[in-house]
């Protein structure tokens, strides 16, 4: 533990009589359903020290409850783990932290009201002789975890509450980092972390790779794993269906192995018949964020709005959904002026969202599928006086199809569902208004690829036939594979627009970068 | 003056500020208040003034503390105020000791203190003087539920106990229901009543101690037990009163609030002008019982 | 976290059935205990003791449901029966009394409803201030004096048909209402969705500000109601009625097992309370006693499950 | 119900510096309607007036913070006074009594604290019980009589040290003591870890349950000093002794902006409660005219804030 004093080693002490050679951690046949959905069938997985293994798999494949059940979060129905060779049972998470294994979960957890040294030293804060919190060996100590895991730009003195989710995500890392774990277990640790981001946190997982720690790294984005990864093992459906080298496969072959056929998203040559206007923005601003932004997307096109971290994408989605004051400026929608006060009113109008952030803006936890689906349209589907319950189920199986949602029941609580088919849940409800126009905010974050061409697919769709649709992401592949045009912002201004033709990768970064 | 007993003497001494705290929160304290104010009126005319201060309408010790601080703050010559609780009695020697005397009205606490006097009911004989009302009314046999206002709250057990021993040993044919608690409560006494009467049945009398005991006399009625059951009470409120009238309530006792605010505050100022000390330590006030007969 | 979520709900499950449990116990320990405690009239009696903490409670589960807190209630009760006594007796119009008596009940509720939605007032502070205010407006109004409160006030408070008291009779309907209102109505299920998670919701497209101020509004609705009853019941409508109801109120929604009340919870949890005050009376509970048990039972009718759900936290 | 707790905490942020700009307001005010304000003898009055509230406000605060709330406080005042002066009464010594006071108060609060740790039950409730249970228990001892309270602990509550109340420098003191312990120590950090995010808290080897007990048990303390503080203020150990002081203590908390609190917001939420009360004396404002101007007070002081910072909801 760094808070001994060790900081500047990542390694683990040799462990004596375990050959180097041998499996850390062995898990066999492991099984587990919940309340009779199986979810994990037969698992088997081996991990060495030394190594970085790319888990992938569709949402709700099990990655993350094969994950919690390694780390002792869960307790197998069938199933057994050895580590160094000896049989091993966590019954709970802090015996697994005990035994050497850090899990970076899926959803942040940070404790928003302490500081950001506080965070990466809660359970074990270094005290001065007096009996107080060491502070400054606390910060001191803080500077060189982030410095370890490439987020050297964090202020530790800061209130962790007030950062963005990716450098919350670093803070994450860097607090598991900080055990010295034998096992670390990175569940989708980079899908809000911005480019330069992953570069430093690449180099940590480099370094503690070196240093002899076993790492299971989870994400939907396969260039990551191809990149970093020495091993890849693909679940689907519950069972391990492939392990491969990086340099002996390709995205297409893992593609395949995580959906069973083969698929991803081509831009597909559209064209927009319809010239009316449906969304204008003209010279709008917000109280502190953004300034003169004028805008026209025509019906049944697929704009992007892409920006770096901090751009104001959300802001100006914000704006329009009316979850955000304008300041200045006029919105228009097909060329009648509104003014939206709050978000039920742009419902109303047909403008609907898929907000950034699914754990606190997205999901209600403790709702069912359905009810998380229905939320946004009860209005729309209600009758004089009840709400049309039993509509609300139809149009749940017809959803589930449509979006391929992945659940036992649509009564279970939503915080049940794995990441990715949550963030469906909620792509669902946007589109149960029936909206004219759909923001999206960061649509794809944490959803599998397969699922990610699914929703493209249903994207392009409803755009065929007429819905409009805004969509922020961080993500160039996803803007040049969906978006007939995209507006780019810089730092809260229209850095300008490309059209189809204009677009590349190249091009869009250089004008994110323009105010920078 | 009207409705006193005291006269002033002519002030010899300039002009005389008293303080006169008290609380309000249910029609009890009207009479007091206008006893203040009376007080006021007649002594303005000796060059004195008597300034009413509102402790509030939540009664707590910790509320007279603060009152009689804030008059010796306001530098009063004296202070006319409505104690009630034990803990009182401190502060009431800290403003004797700077000089400033205080005439306690209405209610003490059973903690001696070194007031100028106190003037008011004994809670305890009161009780005992309601005992014996209802003794007689009850021919000295049946059962008696008994509810009292705040378990714990000295002038309610007092009074509760003034009549509970008097019975106890006078009548031990009476039996006793309760004691049941209905904070002060019309509501709560007549749920009170309620279920008193559906495990008694044969219940003749109902005496509440302390506030509400209107709600006990309306479950009386409809229970309609009316002149099977009787209610005896405190304080001639109107809304007591009113089942006086319709018998549902049988007795009333009265604790003469306006004579005791404005004669208090005339004694305190005679003593503040000539040391004339009041007729002695604790000037007793026999309650008033009323009785049905007498609003006929 | 998703764990930790559903044991959330089945604690609240569990809840209403151990306070159900405790229910049933007390009820059949009274039943061999005092031989009067089955007879008819007093079990309606019982009801009717809830009957206004049940009405109130409604309300309330309600603001507590969408993350709110209402300590006002009290305050409201004394308020607006005060209010209808006097337009009862300077118009001479039970009608107009009574309903000056919910309106000013539904406009407390406003007034607490736009204090937290427009002002942004934490609620409970809020309510604690209409708390105060309410009270003192009353004690205004009449000068600290009770006024009559008769008429049909007094039918629906202490009146009954075929011999069930109507204020029972009303809580019953009430409850009824609004449990079919919580689960089956647009605004009903958009009060849980804020409650569940209200920056979700308001993206959604659920107005968050106009629910919140709905339901303030109902719970002061409700408690204006309680006041008429309660006054209807002593035909007095006394300033200080109502005092210090708003921990009882939220004892029994909380007891109810909130989360899924919409409107069972709350009666039961007023139930349980209202058997207590019972029970010392039937068993001739010895003074002090009576106050040690009523804390006792409140814990264990909630300690009741927890004492089976060891091991885990949060 | 932890969400409108944790709706409390939340909501209390900002609160701290409108509620001192409310306090300043209210004072000068005073200073100019009133000659003997300013005097230096009625301001310490003031503050210590404010002393037994802030008090046990500084153990509230803590329990707030860590997503609790502790109803029992007011009843720990009125058992913990009677256990001191019960002992001192049998065993002649002043410091047994004392002690046993504290004492008393510690262990309320481990009681709450193991309820809510152990049994699970929601402290809402688990404190509502033992608010009824002490009380009871206070009732019992003394057949309820209060009894006489003298000697050293007279001189806390009411003593004074070149002038300056005792117990207004106890305030101060714990204060200061209380504020350091909740920023610089560790068991004061992880208390608003927990307040935060329990379940990460935890994953992150905070003891959480002792955590939680220690915050209940040192509310329960803090209660029971401020009952000797009270009783020996008044000279008598009254079993009635604190009742009702759940909701001004609360009040204090949450006027004093929780979450910033650790000891400094506590002190002024309690200052501004009772420079109300003492301007109702000096200024002489009639008893009605005190309920609605406390709630206006209240209400203005929180709503100061609220009305800049428009436009964002949640
Ligand atoms: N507590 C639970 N109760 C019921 N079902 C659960 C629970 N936890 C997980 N599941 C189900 O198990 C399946 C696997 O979930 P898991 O979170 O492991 O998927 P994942 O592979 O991590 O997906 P993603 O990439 O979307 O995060 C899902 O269908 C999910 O609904
Ligand atoms: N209240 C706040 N306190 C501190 N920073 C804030 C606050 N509100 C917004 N920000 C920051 O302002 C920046 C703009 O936020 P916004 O979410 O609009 O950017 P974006 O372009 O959508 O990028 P991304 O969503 O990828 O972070 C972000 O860095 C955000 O962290
Ligand atoms: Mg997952
Ligand atoms: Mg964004």
């Amino acid at each position: 533990m760094y808070s001994n004093g060790k900081t500047s080693t990542a390694g683990n002490e040799p462990v004596a009589g375990i050959l180097p050679s041998g499996p850390l951690l062995r898990a066999r046949g492991i099984a587990k359903s919940f309340a009779g959905n199986v979810v994990l069938h037969s698992a088997d997985l081996d991990l060495y020290p030394g190594e970085v293994v790319g888990l992938l798999g569709e949402n709700g494949a099990g990655k993350s409850t094969l994950m919690h059940i390694l780390s002792g979060g869960l307790q197998p129905d069938a199933g057994t783990v050895e580590m160094h060779g000896q049989p091993t049972h966590f019954n709970t998470v802090l015996d697994g932290i005990e035994a050497g294994i850090s899990f970076v979960h899926q959803e942040l957890s940070v404790i928003g009201a302490l500081t950001v040294a506080e965070n990466l030293h809660l359970g074990h804060m270094p005290k001065t002789r007096a009996g107080f919190v060491d502070f400054q060996k606390m910060r001191d100590e803080a500077v060189a975890l982030l410095n370890r895991v490439g987020a050297g730009g964090i202020d530790p003195r800061h209130e962790a509450g007030t950062l963005r989710a990716g450098e919350q995500q670093l803070i994450e890392i860097a607090k598991a980092a900080g055990r010295n774990p034998r096992l670390l277990i990175l569940d989708e640790p980079t899908s809000s972390l911005t480019p330069h981001e992953v570069e430093g946190f690449f180099a940590y997982v480099r370094a503690a790779r070196a240093a002899g720690t076993a790492i299971i790294f989870i994400t939907h984005r396969l260039e990551e794993v191809l990149k970093l990864c020495d091993r890849l093992v693909v679940l689907r459906n519950g069972a391990i269906v492939s392990e491969r080298r990086p340099a002996e496969t390709t995205r297409q072959q893992l593609i395949t192995d995580m959906t069973g056929k083969p698929a991803i998203y081509e831009y597909r040559e559209r064209q927009i018949p319809d010239k009316t206007v449906a969304l204008s923005l003209q010279r709008v601003r917000d109280r502190d964020h953004l300034e003169d932004i004028s805008l026209e997307v025509r019906k049944g096109e697929i704009m992007g709005l892409f920006g770096l971290v901090g751009a104001g994408r959300t802001e100006l989605l914000e704006v329009i959904h009316g979850a955000r004051p304008l300041a200045s400026g006029k919105i228009a929608l097909f060329g009648t002026p509104v003014s939206h006060r709050d978000p039920s009113a742009a419902v109303r109008n047909g403008i609907a969202l898929v907000p950034e952030g699914r754990k606190t803006a997205g999901i209600l936890p403790q709702h069912s599928v359905r009810d998380n689906a229905a939320i946004s349209s009860l209005r729309r589907f209600s009758g004089r006086l009840f709400s049309d319950l039993r509509g609300d189920v139809t149009r749940m199986e017809d959803y589930r199809d449509r979006l391929g949602i992945r659940m036992a029941r649509d009564t279970q609580p939503i915080s049940t569902l794995s990441g990715g088919n949550q963030q469906k849940v909620v792509f669902a409800r946007a589109l149960m208004v029936d909206p004219s126009i759909l923001l999206l905010d960061e649509p794809t974050h944490g959803v599998d690829v397969g699922a990610k061409s699914d929703l493209y697919e249903i994207v392009a769709r409803e755009a065929e036939r007429g819905l409009t649709v805004l969509m922020a992401s961080s993500e160039v592949p996803e803007i040049l594979a969906l978006c007939d045009r995209v507006a780019i912002l810089s730092k809260g201004r229209l850095a300008g627009i490309l059209s189809r033709e204009e677009m590349s990768e190249d091009r869009i970064l250089t004008m994110a970068f323009m105010e920078h | 003056p009207e409705g006193g007993t005291v006269a002033a003497v002519e002030n010899t001494k300039g002009p005389i500020k008293i303080a006169f705290l008290s609380f309000q929160n249910n029609p009890f304290w009207t009479p007091v208040t206008e006893g203040a104010e009376a007080a006021n009126d007649y002594l303005s005319k000796f060059n004195a003034t008597v300034d009413f201060v509102d402790l509030g309408n939540e009664l707590s010790a910790e509320a007279v503390v603060a009152g009689i601080e804030g008059a010796l703050a306001k530098q009063y010559d004296g202070i006319v105020v409505v104690p009630i609780f034990d803990g009182t009695a401190r502060i009431i020697d800290e403003a004797t000791d700077e000089g400033v005397p205080v005439f306690n009205i209405v209610a003490e606490g059973a903690t001696p203190s070194n007031r100028l006097a106190f003037m008011g009911q004994d809670a305890t004989s009161a009780g005992k003087q309601i005992g014996e009302y209802i003794a007689k009314k009850m021919d000295g046999k049946g059962k008696l539920g008994v509810i009292t206002g705040y378990f714990g709250a000295t002038q309610h057990t007092q009074r509760m106990n003034g009549a509970l021993d008097f019975l106890k040993a006078n009548y031990p044919q009476i039996e006793i229901v309760g004691p049941f608690e209905n904070k002060d409560k019309a509501e709560s006494a007549y749920s009170l009543v309620q279920d008193m009467m559906t495990a008694n049945p044969d219940l003749s009398m109902v005496y509440v101690t302390a506030g509400g005991p209107f709600g006990a006399a309306k479950a009386v009625k409809d229970l309609g037990l009316t002149g099977k059951v009787g209610v005896v009470g405190f304080d001639h409120t109107p809304d007591n009163m009113q089942y006086l009238k319709t018998g549902e309530m049988v007795g009333l006792l009265d604790q003469a609030p306006y004579q005791q605010a404005l004669d208090a505050s005339v004694m305190l100022y005679n003593y503040l002008v000539d040391g004339t000390e009041p007729p002695s330590k604790v000037i007793p006030v026999v309650g008033k019982l009323l009785t049905p007969q007498d609003v006929q | 976290m998703s764990q930790s979520l559903s044991i959330v709900r089945d604690l609240a499950k569990h809840r209403e059935a151990s306070v159900l449990v405790m229910l049933a116990a007390v009820a059949i320990y009274l039943a061999f205990a005092s031989d009067y405690f089955l007879e008819p009239r007093n079990l309606l009696n019982v009801g009717r003791q809830a009957s206004v903490v049940a009405i109130v409670a409604l309300g309330q589960a309600l603001v507590i449901i969408a993350r709110g807190i209402d300590l006002s209630v009290g305050s409201v009760i004394g308020l607006s029966a005060v209010v209808g006594a006097i337009l009862m007796r300077d118009t001479g119009s039970e009608t107009i009394g009574l309903l000056g008596g919910l309106a000013t009940g539904l406009a407390c509720g406003v007034v607490n409803g736009l204090l937290y939605t427009r002002l942004r007032i934490n609620p409970f502070i809020a309510t604690l201030g209409t708390l105060s205010v309410a009270r003192g407006i009353a004690l205004l109004l009449t000068g600290g004096i009770p006024l009559p409160f008769g008429g049909f006030a007094e039918f629906v408070g202490a009146g009954r048909i075929y011999n069930i008291p109507v204020s029972f009779l009303l809580m019953i309907v009430l409850a009824i209402i609004v449990h079919i209102f919580a689960v089956k109505t647009v605004t009903g299920r958009e009060i849980y969705a804020i409650g569940d998670n209200p920056k979700a919701s308001r993206l959604a497209g659920v107005n968050i500000r106009s629910i919140r101020l709905f339901v303030f509004a109902l719970s002061g609705l409700l408690a204006g109601l309680g006041g008429l009853i309660l006054a209807g019941n002593l035909a007095s409508a006394d300033p200080n009625l109502g005092v210090g109801y708003e921990l009882d109120v939220i004892a029994a929604v909380i007891l109810g097992g909130t989360a899924l009340s919409g409107g069972r919870g709350s009666i039961i949890g007023a139930l349980l309370m209202a058997l207590l005050n019972n029970a010392f009376v039937l068993l001739g509970i010895s003074a002090y006693w009576q106050v040690v048990t009523k804390g006792l039972v409140i814990i264990f009718a909630v300690g009741l499950d927890g004492l089976q759900r060891r091991g885990d936290d949060d």
